[in-house]
């Protein structure tokens, strides 16, 4: 027990006087988790509406597909794209390996598949009078869909929140296609499997709960936004 | 009786030879063995919280200090093998043949050439650091890359980013078919990498299982596992030279 | 009688086997209200919403200034016109007010203009009081109102009301009719279902029932 | 392109040819998590109800601690498992460290703030009549909440379906408290790790496949099961 | 007259600051049916929905069997006695049979007696051709007669009706009213909202309007 009031402790010195260098890390985890969700988002749901409302033939399987790719290890997406991206390999030549945005990029396909799987999901329940309604008052096509989407609001945030947090907890891809370089691509999880391989245990949880806090800040945050948007969810 | 857990780092589980002794150790003792491969930090703060019941690392540094904590006991060395520095085909550093391993570093250094650190505080990369101190030098981050990853991994991204770094001697056998570095440096006896083995302290956690330890270290110094180690072929060449007992 | 907007030919239509619609026929002319009633089950709601355009009837010829075309080609065009209110009326999860300007969004007003438009629309169906009020916090009849209102609103070439009174008081009741004939007056033609045809009695032009799938004028 | 192709082929291999370690490497992958998602499941639905029917205060900053919790990385709640089952900690006794139950408790409390959320998500989407409906009709509580989740299933499975995902593609917590030993807790992703540490990518990818094939088998197996039960989702 | 079964005293509902309900009394007699009007928005709902204990009032006081209550004691074991029907009528998803059976699932029948059951209203309310149909295909009308007939079904001491012909065609409003008969003969108390007071004038034993938050006997 006492390793673990002083593994908090630890945590609180870190969060309060973290040196500049953990605060790299923590700024890389956001900003390369927070690109890869946002640019997936829009094109996730829009693919998660055309299943919902394109009614052609195989949905099903469709849907069956991108859900068994929630099973996927973070580890195999990161191989995946490291024998894309390798020097020999198709895009060898873009020399993306080993940087930030080859880390943005499998984590956009590592959330692509949760945001439509749940994006779908969320969408579907919604009353199918929301797209009569809004297609009779003559709404365009694209504010059909918006209208959809605010009217589900709920369940897509707890879709971008699921993706958010797969992406941001994610070590396997940052670790292979990242490479967890010093001051280049080191984030927070790849910092803790460091740790943790050093037998730092402590130093491991400490920034978990780094990590956690600032979450917690974020989601907190957007919850609050969402209930001052008159949402009565 | 109980399986007996063993912590050892991923180089040696991944060089194979784990798999191929103990079977042996299992069938005259009847014991099974539990292999847990982590880095060697882990593997020790395994041994020290007494979840595991011996461990086996290269970090002499490390396990002298473990030892003297009084967290483990009966430290054997049983075998070395050795480091070496690999590096890009055109080796740009012009490190090729040189048998001062402080004065290709400094080479490296000079040139400011890509080198990739494991960065982990594994026992390569306290060699690594022990001798860049050695050779008076403080790598920065213009050129020189630490990643916090297994030796494997560095291998893959040093292929990767045509840098050069060091390794143990297993695990470039295991890899080199896959890479296009070569290997330039080898042989200096401060390339030596010991490797021990250590029962946890039976006084600290009573309920361990220190017979089952004692047996595989019994049975890793013998003359029977020594020769085993002698004789693991990695790609036909020999990997790790038994020291146990002078043969 | 004048020209009329749209005629709708052998308008089929069948559910799980059923024939609900056999080659209805419909023609739909400005200034004229058209009364529907029949069972329920009869198929109303989804004759409105074909000619809506919400649902896809298995055949359908639709004439329309002179051509005659088929209503998978034709819809797209024409639904722009045609605006249908539900039976159980659905608004938005947003307050009254944005509910009623819902559909202005889409033409070439001035924020101002569809300002006034919409208060203008509240005072007329006696619900400012409610401008403000969260969709979901409205009563049933209420809601109705709000619905109905925000279709109005548009001055459609054709309106389709589904039962578009059955939840309101008697004074909202009345106050809809007038709307209607208001609407009426401007050139729109209206169609109405209904379980009480005397409602409308002043108001509508032409009264069918819809028995076996078709309409027979009453 | 070739490393690519040579490496399906492998997998093909691999999941035809497997022999009998890689079939047991892939069972225990799927029991622990079976078992883990299954325990958790109901539990979790029922906090997720209780949150979304409770009406008691503080539901806000509940959920954003449990939508936080989906921040953290697996190889953390390792860690605090760790240091709850260490020889010396709080469960010491019950050596629990490196087997497989270890491993499940560690996914159940990895998939348990999935389900609340991506739970609530989808009951809060139901209407209230439905709860009013059934409560009118005299159902017993119980009754009542499974009325309210057969009418919102589509989310509910999808939560799970997510969930299963999460703890199946896990690697941190198998290795941290599993201990990736062969024969009694190496399952596939610690297997994977295992190889791609040792520079196998191509059986990395191919066990990778393996766990993709056979979740695909299973969610489509659960999907054509819902088609059949009459959901018009 | 009898012994009422239940009354309510002074119950009080505000919502957003604005008082719904100013201490309304209503007392329910067996065998009687009591006749609600009221304009959109007057608190028709929200005063059912508190009698059926689904929605809480901020006040309210219940005299049952000799003894005074608060809303919150005693609501819990008196529920059960009585339903609610919905303005708008909601059907779980599934068949128009289960939606039948549904209540019948909490008390002692056999499989055999609730299946017999099920057929005898399906019978009564002309219902049995939709039986095996899944409850979003049905048009709104015969939703509105299953949510009734699933009422109904259950004979409650109470029943409490929200406008429930609303969306009915004649026959099955005529349907509808023979049965609350019925049931009315048989014991039950029946509370009906409705904007046309004139489809219950044999049924019903009481008309109250609600005004301004009061009941006002017309
Ligand atoms: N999606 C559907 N699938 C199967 N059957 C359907 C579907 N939609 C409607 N129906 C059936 O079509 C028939 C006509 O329905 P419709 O809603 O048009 O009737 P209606 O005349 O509007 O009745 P009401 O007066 O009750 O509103 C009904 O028998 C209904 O069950
Ligand atoms: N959840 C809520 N929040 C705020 N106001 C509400 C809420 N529910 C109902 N109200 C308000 O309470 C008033 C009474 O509503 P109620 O539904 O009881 O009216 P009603 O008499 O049934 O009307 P109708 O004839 O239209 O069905 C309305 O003004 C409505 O806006
Ligand atoms: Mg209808
Ligand atoms: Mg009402």
């Amino acid at each position: 027990m006492e390793g673990l009031l002083s593994t908090i402790q630890q945590a609180l010195q870190l969060l309060l006087y973290g040196d500049a260098e953990l605060w790299a890390i923590v700024l890389l985890s956001f900003s390369v988790s927070i690109k890869a969700i946002s640019l997936t988002t829009p094109l996730a749901l829009l693919l998660a509406f055309s299943l919902a409302y394109g009614n052609y033939p195989g949905v099903r399987i469709i849907l069956a597909f991108f859900n068994s790719l929630l099973s996927v290890p973070t580890v195999v997406v990161g191989l995946f794209l490291y024998v894309l991206l390798t020097r020999q390999g198709p895009f060898g030549d873009l020399r993306l390996l080993f940087t930030q945005s080859a880390m943005v990029i499998g984590q956009m396909i590592l959330c692509f598949p949760i945001l439509v799987a749940l994006g779908y999901a969320a969408i579907q329940a919604a009353d199918v009078r929301v797209w009569e309604t809004a297609r009779t008052l003559g709404a365009p096509r694209w504010y059909i869909i918006l209208t959809i989407f605010y009217e589900v609001r709920y369940g897509l945030l707890a879709a971008v929140l699921t993706g958010f947090g797969r992406v941001i907890s994610e070590v396997g891809i940052s670790m292979m296609v990242g490479g967890n370089i010093m001051g280049y691509t080191r984030n927070i999880t790849t910092a803790i499997a460091l740790e943790t391989s050093k037998g730092e245990f402590a130093q491991g949880i400490a920034l978990g709960f780094v990590l956690l806090s600032l979450a917690f800040l974020l989601t907190a945050l957007l919850s609050y936004i969402q209930s001052k948007n008159g949402g009565n969810t | 009786g109980e399986p007996i857990k063993l912590a050892t780092t991923t180089s040696t589980e991944n060089s194979g030879l784990l798999k191929v002794i103990i079977p042996y150790f299992e069938k005259r003792t009847g014991n099974v063995v539990h292999v847990l491969a982590v880095g060697t930090g882990q593997a020790l703060r395994m041994g020290q919280d007494g979840n595991v019941d011996v461990v086996l690392v290269h970090a002499p540094k490390e396990e002298m200090r473990f030892v003297d904590a009084g967290y483990g006991l009966n430290r054997r060395s049983i075998m070395f093998n050795d480091f070496v520095i690999v590096g890009p085909d055109n080796d740009p550093a012009k490190i090729q043949g040189q048998h001062d391993v402080l004065e290709s570093l400094h080479n490296i250094a000079h040139g400011k050439y890509l080198f990739v650190s494991r960065g982990d505080d594994s026992g390569t990369h306290k060699k690594e650091v022990h001798l860049w101190k050695k050779a008076k030098l403080k790598p920065d981050l213009s050129w020189y890359r630490e990643v916090g990853q297994g030796m494997g991994r560095v291998l893959q991204m040093a292929n990767e980013l045509n840098a050069y770094t060091i390794t143990d001697r297993g695990t470039w056998l295991v890899m080199r078919s896959k890479l296009s570095l070569k290997l330039y440096v080898e042989g200096d006896s401060l390339l030596f990498n010991p490797y021990s083995v250590i029962a946890v302290n039976p006084e600290r956690y009573p309920t361990i299982n220190y017979l089952g330890a004692m047996s595989l270290i019994a049975w890793l110094t013998s003359v029977e596992g020594q020769n085993l180690i002698k004789n693991f072929r990695m790609k036909g060449q020999p990997l790790f030279f038994p020291t146990a007992i002078n043969n | 009688m004048t020209e009329p907007l749209f005629v709708f030919h052998g308008i089929q239509k069948t559910f799980a086997k059923v024939e609900i619609l056999r080659k209805v026929d419909l023609s739909l002319y400005p200034e004229k209200c058209t009364l529907i009633t029949g069972k329920n089950g009869s198929g109303k709601t989804t004759l409105l919403k074909i000619i809506a355009g919400l649902e896809k009837p298995e055949k359908a010829e639709i004439e329309f200034s002179g051509k005659s075309h088929s209503w998978e080609k034709i819809m797209p065009d024409i639904c722009k016109k045609i605006i249908y209110l539900h039976q159980q009326a659905f608004l938005f999860s947003s307050t009254v007010e944005s509910n009623i300007a819902y559909g202005l969004r889409f033409n070439t007003m001035t924020r101002e203009q569809r300002r006034k438009s919409v208060k203008k629309a509240l005072e007329l169906s006696g619900l400012t009081e409610f401008a403000k009020k969260q969709a979901n916090t409205l009563s049933g009849g209420v809601q109705q109102r709000v619905a109905f209102a925000r279709a109005c609103i548009l001055k459609p070439k054709v309106l389709l009301l589904d039962e578009p009174v059955s939840n309101m008081d008697r004074q909202s009741r009345e106050h809809a009719c007038h709307l209607m004939q208001f609407l009426k007056s401007t050139g729109t033609s209206i169609v109405i279902t209904s379980h009480v045809p005397q409602y409308f009695d002043g108001l509508a032009d032409m009264h069918f029932e819809l028995v076996n799938g078709k309409l027979i004028e009453t």
